[in-house]
């Protein structure tokens, strides 16, 4: 038997394999139709302190092997969460990583206190892909000393596993992985989604009442794998590879390049089993290869190539 | 409680010009459905088109599952295309159902265009609860109408080529005014635009009115957000939202805003 | 008949589709396939100074809806060109954009020098997602100031239209087209292609010899429109829409958005003649609408939106 | 002279267990085409997969032009799904043929797995040339041997379950060990591996040899450079690339490097 499970810090997750935030609810919305358990792990929906509305409809556009979402951080805010949520959470045995949307320093600090001390809440994930209100709604995520001062400050608050989800929308993800890594974080997440947008020819509007929105799905892959690529270079914490993973192969792909994890998001709209069947096959895979640990495919690509940054790809 | 199933389609047809049905097994979705409920469909193997497609359940025949549709793009085009044999990734039922029991004697279906989809299996529903029906059903024009399987249908077309010549709330306001009837509850479903205009029809009338909408999905099982409607009771900054996925596809007309 | 054509300086193109650099050689390959007259104008493949093999193979690999490319800039030269591709060029009706790409100041002024002399070249197209030697490599676009001095330094040494091609990878793609726009460029064209990468399974290998590489086709199209959008916002130039068009719809809403032309790029390998035949799509989209000009789409968004940049899309 | 054409399928056929022909009507196509060229197929409507995949003319009866291949991927798969009465947008005649003519007696035509897919058009046009043939065809077992329209066919498989139990360049040296043969010259397609023992094999024994190259291609007509071989003549830092597409697939075995 292959091992499958990994750890951070002193969280034990069964498999390599968890549901992206945003795209598996609270975990609970599913249960009829997958076993959750069979996941490495789940990570909620963005938690703000107060609930949010989200954004005006429309929030979704399909585009070329991906979509376009605009939800605008619809969540029912930490402290109903923990009421109506965690109870149900609590009882999994699936590891537990709640996610955490602000528009401000001081908001993140107060939803991780306010969790650090629940029974269920395993880990942390932050998403700062989120406007920040004293910056007039420019994104946390695209500045790479809030970043930093962010995990800093949170780093100070908890002891649990503290993952810092980047964004793609910058010119050198790496240096805002190395930010998060010199303060403290125990692992990062790559990458949330691309901006992009669609319009309605028929209506002239554009498709999300936004204009742009975030892109995902198998559209994304190539960016996705790129920048785990990249981050690996830079930086010795774990990275838990995230964007357009839809089957085993895709999985693989991201684990070669030296994800420790992966991360499934809108493949679970399509197929809500896709993170434990992907699991199985990565199990499988590794049996096949006589593999002792699935972890040994982390970082496990052949770089051997005749490559020169002067060489340029166009 | 919905199920993901690999289901094997029973038949495909084309009933009126550009008008299809495809009909598929599945003894679990047939024996859990209730009438205002969908399904949502995976058109393909690849990612292109990337998202599920719902329809809402039309008939139910034993183990066999009914949906209707005309085609509007590549998912509709993808599924005219199934035969007998093929087999097609289905999750359902879905959503909230109509209320189709309780307090009124008399259903008014109203539907637009491929609106009345869900009403033949409403139908058979209240006739079980021994509820009085009388359908209307709109189209631009007697090519797109949908006429089946609807009991007491009465019709209107745009352009006058079947039935009234006006809209189907003209048609249902023409009816109401020249017949007498008995605690009258409305079920609504087609274009937001004419949901719009049925929805202040029925409360300016104080007459029950349930609407099924269609709103763009992602997941159609809660979990993306991707299918607001906004809610009564927001205040000016701060609106409020349903999902229509799984609060709907069916609400009650007053407690919805539609734009 | 609707007016399809529209004006670069003093150069009339003949409509607003061009083919796009790299993707359409040097215009005579295709020639038997198809008309390339029906073109408003066509770029040609980036040319250096001195001729460039290219890459080692693995070149291309087929993504979800597009594909990775590592040419790595393989041309046959400016003095070849010249000699053996200009007579063919100067024939054609529609107008010539001679792309340029080099790896340093030195060599685009250069080659931009020797072109300029040149009869049948009637516009530049300038590839800054080039490394940069004297910088160890980084690209010359991902550099404000690079693309500040390239364009300034070109703009002394022609009257010709000189169009700046932006790369996508960076975080905030406005402020270069800004730089551009100050510097004297007459447009821009936006996007080139987006990093990103793929790993063979089977052989655990990236599946391009140059590990990363760039990514085109309908997959980035809405990450193109969101960059034409942004673009739109800052600039008062000119914008050459790129990135994912394939048909009519895609070409019109890169007008929508703001794009005076567009231009198609991968769908040429698909479909030789996508081209002209999104040409004629806006001519008869325009007619069937009763414009008298295409050119009233170019920013005819109906963004009367709510929009609120506190607004997050997560 | 290349055309790009919507093509009407005449014929799809399971020849082999996983071994498909696809047949085609176009006149242009089949007159134009010679030995060795190739077909650019879109497989789809859509966009995935994006590319369009390249194959060999097998043969040309009348104005129809059949390829063959086996499943390896979703394009192949897709093909493999036709029907006659279904169209497909075909680019065509493309690339390099093979140099039929000449100063050679007998050709040697040596294929690896579906290598053998130019070789039947080669046969007929060798033998409007009367030119000797002799055909080597191998495999990795006698399950996926192309064993038709090829003249004088020597076999072998990796197992031994047909003909001798070897590699294709043992069977064909065996051959040429036992038999006399004025003025040879090597055809060669299969995989690289195979190409470059192949081609290493007739430098030695000084024969002259042509091969027909796979590789990735995104557009087939010298549009991309995505298609290079390593050309002979570079130098150390600097490599020489020929495009496959174009100047190829086929080439004379020592004006490239195999890797
Ligand atoms: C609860 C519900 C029940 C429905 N029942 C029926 C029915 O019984 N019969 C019927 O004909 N239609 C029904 N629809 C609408 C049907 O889902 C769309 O017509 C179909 O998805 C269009 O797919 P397409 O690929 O053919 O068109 P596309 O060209 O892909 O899309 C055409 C338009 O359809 C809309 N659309 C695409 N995908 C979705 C999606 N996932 N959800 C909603 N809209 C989408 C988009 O706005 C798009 O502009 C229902 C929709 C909902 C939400
Ligand atoms: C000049 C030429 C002639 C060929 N003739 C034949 C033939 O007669 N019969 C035959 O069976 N095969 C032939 N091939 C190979 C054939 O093109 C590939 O097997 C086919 O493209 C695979 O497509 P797929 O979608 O089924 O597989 P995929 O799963 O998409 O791809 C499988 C593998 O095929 C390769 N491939 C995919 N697309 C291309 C492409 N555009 N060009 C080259 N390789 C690709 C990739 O390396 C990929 O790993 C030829 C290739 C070339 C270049
Ligand atoms: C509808 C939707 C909602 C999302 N919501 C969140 C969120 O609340 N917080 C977050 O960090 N990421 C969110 N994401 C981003 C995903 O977690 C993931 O990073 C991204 O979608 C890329 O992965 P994918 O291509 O597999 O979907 C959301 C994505 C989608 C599609
Ligand atoms: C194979 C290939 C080669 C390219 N070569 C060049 C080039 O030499 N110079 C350049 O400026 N852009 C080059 N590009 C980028 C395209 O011109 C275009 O900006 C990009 O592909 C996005 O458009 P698309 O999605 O329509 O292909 C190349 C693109 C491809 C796919
Ligand atoms: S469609 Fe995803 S929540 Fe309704
Ligand atoms: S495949 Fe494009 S140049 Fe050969």
């Amino acid at each position: 038997m292959v091992k499958q499970s990994f750890k951070l810090g002193d969280i034990e997750f069964s498999n390599r394999v968890l549901a992206a935030s945003g795209t598996f609810g609270y975990g609970d919305e599913v249960k009829e139709l997958v076993d959750v358990n069979r996941l490495g792990g789940i990570v909620t929906k963005s938690l703000s302190w107060k609930p949010r509305d989200g954004n005006a409809p429309r929030r979704i556009a399909e585009t070329p092997a991906g979509m376009l979402n605009s939800i605008g951080l619809a969540n029912i805010g930490v402290h109903k969460f923990i009421e109506d949520k965690l109870p149900y959470l609590r009882a999994l045995k699936t590891v537990k990583v709640v996610n955490i949307a602000a528009s401000s320093v001081q908001e993140y600090c107060d939803v991780l206190s306010l969790l650090d001390q629940q029974q269920g809440v395993d880990a942390f994930e932050i998403n700062v892909s989120c406007p920040n209100v004293k910056e007039g709604g420019l994104s946390f995520g695209t500045n790479c000393d809030m970043v930093r001062e962010i995990t800093a400050e949170l780093r100070a608050l908890t002891k649990k596993p503290l993952i810092m989800k980047l964004t793609p929308n910058v010119t050198h993800i790496s240096e805002f992985a190395r930010a998060a890594e010199d303060a403290g974080a125990d692992a990062v997440s790559v990458i949330n989604t691309l901006i992009g947008m669609a319009v309605d020819i028929k209506t002239r509007k554009p498709k999300l009442s936004t204009v742009t929105g975030g892109l995902s799905g198998p559209a994304i892959k190539p960016i996705a794998l790129a920048k785990v690529y990249e981050v690996a270079q830079a930086v010795k914490i774990p990275i838990i590879g995230v964007g357009g993973i839809s089957t085993v192969e895709d999985a693989l792909e991201f684990l070669l390049v030296g994800a420790t994890a992966v991360q499934v998001g809108s493949i679970n709209f399509i197929d809500p089993s896709a993170g434990p069947k992907i699991a199985d096959g990565l199990a499988a895979y590794g049996e096949k290869q006589g593999l002792g640990d699935v972890g040994q495919l982390v970082g496990a690509m052949d770089s051997n190539v005749e490559f020169s940054v002067l060489q340029s790809w166009l | 409680m919905p199920f993901q199933q690999i289901v094997p389609v029973s038949a495909t047809e084309e009933i009126a010009d550009g008008l299809f049905v495809v009909r598929f097994r599945s003894e679990r979705i047939a024996q859990n459905v209730q009438p205002g409920q969908f399904v949502n469909i995976r058109v393909t193997d690849g990612f292109m088109p990337f998202l599920r497609r719902p329809f809402s359940v039309s008939r139910v025949e034993a183990e066999h599952v009914e949906i209707v549709f005309n085609i509007v793009g590549v998912g509709t085009q993808l599924l005219s295309l199934l035969r007998p044999g093929d087999v097609l990734d289905v999750v359902g039922p879905l959503g909230t159902p109509f209320r189709y029991s309780g307090d009124f004697s008399t259903a008014l279906i109203v539907a637009g265009g491929l609106g009345a989809a869900p009403f033949p299996l409403l139908t058979s529903w209240l006739q079980r609860e021994e509820k009085q029906i009388v359908s209307f059903v709109g189209a631009r024009s007697a090519y797109q109408l949908y006429r089946m399987h609807l009991k007491n249908p009465h019709y209107a077309t745009d352009d006058g080529t079947a039935g009234m010549k006006g809209t189907v709330v003209e048609l249902l306001d023409r009816f109401l005014k020249s017949t007498q009837v008995q605690k009258p509850k409305i079920f609504g479903c087609g274009p937001t635009k004419m949901l719009k205009v049925l929805s202040e029809y029925a409360q300016k009338n104080t007459i029950a009115c349930e609407l099924s909408l269609e709103g763009d999905m992602a997941c159609g099982i809660g979990l993306c957000q991707g299918c607001p409607v906004e809610r009564v009771g927001g205040s000016n900054g701060k609106k409020k939202y349903a999902l229509v996925c799984t609060e709907g596809p069916s609400f009650q007309c007053q407690d919805i805003l539609l734009s």
